[in-house]
């Protein structure tokens, strides 16, 4: 797939809600370590209902399309990461409105945005050890892939590359943002979990695409 | 887990119908979404109060709307955020011309939840400020308080500006007194037993037979010190050090004290330990102008219990001592 | 045992040492003796109500003792009656010259104690009445209620009485009004797991790690039917039976409703549980003019709840409404 | 001892104090059965607070120190057995006062007027399982006893001995009030705790008579 066009857009989010079904217990697990355990269940809800959406407003704008989606999300899963993708989706469909496919280029204006829009939002700084520690190279990666003219498969597989090894530095990292902050020196040698959740979410667009 | 139930994923909103069904007079929900919960008894040109946050601590968040104290609440799942959409409903029918102030604990999910509300209330062209609860003493050292857990000393935030709302104060005069109330306001907890979580099913954590966890969060966020279970006026010794250490108490000066049972702890024991809250403050030449005791920020079943002292200028006293009425929280002049 | 106390044997004059450094402008005791509690604002010539009993179920009795409630409390020691002589000094103190009303539960000692203290009283020329609470349909079948405990319901008696006696009426129509409201008052309890008895230091029954215990009295007296608990809605509905039936409620009639928690259990919970006996109650057209839900009579930690439901005519139902306060109990009008 | 006089009364009930104090743990265990525990502690409190007020009002007129006893006794002791004992030693005393000492007539006088006194306030009929069921042969046996002219040790011996056998008919009652009327036939077996009381303030006497 050269491109995701617009009519492709129910068939990735599918995708993406299948995904996150098959990480719900994965999700609740790892959450567990430093957390409250609701993430599998956030990412869950929150994919099914973005899948709801994208699918009752196929016929529109696809950034509007996008947009919609997100606003589904926040609504179905409050919660950190809930509202995170949320406000990460809304940002990154408002980057594309107008546009009627996406190719390297336009998956790096949308993780772009939904990057600050997750910057902006949860006011993280870089080695935090949130997702904005994964959701950062996602973005750079891609932008170096457009500027060099990447296809989307090779950009998309960089980008899930960069966030596998992204993820993986968060193990280092201590938390300093949401119920993860209080384990300190605790949450050393654990990945991320929003992290995770990036990571899966690149992958699953790097399946969709190259399959 | 022995808990009186149907479904657990109906918990929330089963209790949600039992509260309108108990107090339709008080009590109401807007945007046809039972956790848009807002004020049956709205005041016109009133400045609007808002609080949210997860469910599980009755009767926060939602049992402080009443009159002389909030007018709405967000309403989240057990021990999760409300979404933006909920919180933003009930801002739109607390806005009441004056503008909205929101007072909230400082949780991640909270504030995103409550950021981008305000995001989408300046859309609509409604003046929103906020602030953040972060009265838990033992939830980071002095100087980091802007990373302190919010817990039951938002009782005095909420009574503080829902009193000076209702004087007509403006919204950056409601804004000036939260800050003040929260400036002067300290809580310590300690908790014996886990609670537990409806869809979870089992304890949060556990705890030895005979230990305590001092400076415990109300959701089992780990505290500062886990040891064998003392006698209550060395618990409330420890409890008290730090408080009235940040609060620099001295001779001639004017309290508020909030005796809060966590949910399990029966209030009997809540009364000997204020016995020696009482001793101890009497004895630094402090006097105390109110005192609540009781149920007011709770985890559910979990046993133990929180501190909070509030210092009083002559403002806050006259604002705590006035009138306010919500199901939960009734409080007559005098 | 991990309850928050300094000695065992401390445990109630510390807890009554506690209410009275919280409380000083509202209770005050008599007779030099701390277990002898009065209101601090006592009404001339209006009719005393005294109540009394043992210690661990607060707010009961001693809550109840403020304005346009109770007069006086003699407290006992732990599920211990109080002894005559107290009841007697609270007696005097309670008498403002129009005779007193003793309201109280049906337990032996309890009897005793008053009776004993009503003949002191009589001998100094007080004049006394009595009435004994007994509302808990579990604790002997119909055509027996002389032999029932008194238990949560008791909670209207207190508030009929006590707004008839701020009315200004006297001894003989007080009683009466005590009366009707005794008559039209019933109770169903059910408990999930046992207090513990601070002296004793160990729980005072076991029970199954999923089971309750439907009538199950507030001292831990055995109930009528043990087994696994069910979802909420059949357990109300369990208890309901017998509460509607012996009250014969039907279309058009109206009711108060007491959703009273016994300790443990959260304010979450009995929401839950409200919801469904507001529905059974809308079915049968029965309408709920006024509702509690809180913790009026625990059992210490005990977790379980109760239902009281009282019958209203218009007399009941403007005493029932009328204003309260004391430190446990405040209710504005309307 | 033929007589029980007036300077005797003070070693009386140093005796019955002794003799609670041995057998508080013994009521504990047997309100444990039937009840909550604490007779043991109550006959121990209001035995000890008897002996105080006795010693104290030595001076007194005989019947007006055991009416102050038994007022001393239910302050200490609030509870069931203890407010029915302290009216049992107030009614015994106010038939007493005059008396200088106490004789098998005496003796009568007061457990007819301790028996009356309990069943008054009570208000157990016989057969209810109650400490009624022991004194009331324990009183009928010493007006027996009286209008026979025995002597007070022989009277005391029968008085315990109808106490004995009345304590032991109890086993077969079912319990009508207090604490232990909930068990219903659970009672049945078990001797009544506060029948198990009035025995032993009977045997009590008679030892202290007969020693
Ligand atoms: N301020 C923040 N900014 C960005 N991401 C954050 C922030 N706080 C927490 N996170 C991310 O949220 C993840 C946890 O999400 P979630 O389980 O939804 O949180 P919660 O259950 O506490 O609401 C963390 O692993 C982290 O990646
Ligand atoms: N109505 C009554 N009349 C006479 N005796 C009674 C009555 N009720 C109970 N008793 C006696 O009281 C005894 C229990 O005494 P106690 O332990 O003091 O009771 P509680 O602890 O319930 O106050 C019973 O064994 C019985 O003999
Ligand atoms: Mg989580
Ligand atoms: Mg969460
Ligand atoms: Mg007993
Ligand atoms: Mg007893």
């Amino acid at each position: 797939m050269d491109k995701v066009r617009k009519a492709d857009l129910v068939g990735l989010f599918a995708h993406l809600r299948d995904v996150f079904t098959e990480q719900r217990e994965a999700l609740i697990t790892l959450d567990g370590r430093l957390g409250d355990s609701d993430l599998g269940i956030t990412m869950n809800k929150g994919f099914n209902a973005a899948h709801g959406a994208v699918e009752a407003n196929a016929a529109d704008d696809l950034g509007k399309t996008l947009n919609g989606a997100g606003l589904a999300f926040a609504k179905a899963a409050p919660s950190t990461m809930g509202t995170l993708t949320g406000t990460g989706l809304m940002r990154g469909g408002k980057a594309l409105l107008g546009r009627e496919s996406l190719g390297t280029g336009e998956f790096a204006l949308f993780w772009r945005a939904f990057r600050d829009g997750v910057a902006e939002r949860g006011k993280a700084k870089l080695g935090d050890k949130t997702v904005l520690d994964v959701l950062d190279p996602i973005a750079a990666t891609l932008e170096a892939a457009a500027r060099e003219e990447a296809s989307l498969s090779a950009a998309l597989e960089l980008a899930a590359q960069a966030a596998a090894t992204a993820l993986d530095a968060t193990k280092a990292m201590k938390a300093q943002h949401g119920k993860a902050a209080v384990y300190q020196d605790g949450s050393i040698g654990v990945p991320d979990a929003g992290g995770t959740v990036a990571h899966l979410m690149i992958d699953a667009m790097r399946a969709f695409v190259t399959r | 887990m022995k808990k009186f139930l149907n479904k657990a994923e109906d918990f929330v909103d089963e209790m949600l119908d039992g509260i309108y069904a108990a107090h339709p007079d008080k009590l109401r929900f807007v945007a046809d979404d039972r956790r848009c919960l807002v004020t049956a008894r709205p005041v016109s040109g009133k400045v609007g109060l808002v609080t949210g946050g997860g469910s599980g601590h009755l009767p926060l968040f939602l049992g402080y709307v009443g009159t002389g104290l909030l007018d709405g609440a967000a309403v989240g799942g057990v021990f999760q955020s409300p979404s933006a959409d909920q919180a933003f409903e009930v801002t739109r029918a607390a806005d009441q011309g004056a503008g909205v102030l929101y007072i909230y604990g400082n949780y991640t999910g909270d504030i995103l939840t409550f950021d981008m509300a305000a995001e989408m209330a300046d859309a609509e062209g409604i003046r929103v400020l906020s602030l953040v609860g972060n009265d838990d003493v033992a939830s980071s050292p002095a100087g980091e308080e802007h990373k302190r857990r919010g817990v039951a000393g938002i009782l005095f935030i909420y009574k503080a500006a829902g009193a000076a709302a209702a004087e007509g104060m403006n919204l950056d005069e409601v804004l000036r007194v939260a800050e003040k109330a929260r400036a002067n306001t300290r809580t310590m907890g300690v908790a014996l037993s886990s609670c537990i979580v409806p869809e979870v099913g089992r304890a949060t954590f556990s705890i030895g037979e005979s230990d305590m966890e001092i400076g415990m969060g109300i959701h089992g966020e780990p505290g500062i010190r886990r040891g064998p279970l003392r006698p209550a006026d060395e618990v409330v010794d420890e409890m008290l050090g730090p408080i009235l250490g940040e609060l620099s108490l001295a001779k001639g000066d004017s309290v508020a004290v909030l005796m809060n049972g966590l949910g399990g702890t029966p209030q009997e024991e809540l009364y000997i330990l204020y016995r020696r809250v009482a001793g101890v403050l009497a004895e630094r030449g402090v006097s105390v102008r109110k005192t609540y005791v009781g149920e007011f920020a709770t985890s559910m079943e979990m046993a133990g219990f929180s501190i909070s002292i509030m210092r009083l200028d002559d403002e806050l006293a006259r604002l705590v001592a006035a009138q306010a009425d919500s199901p939960f929280f009734a409080q007559h002049q005098g």
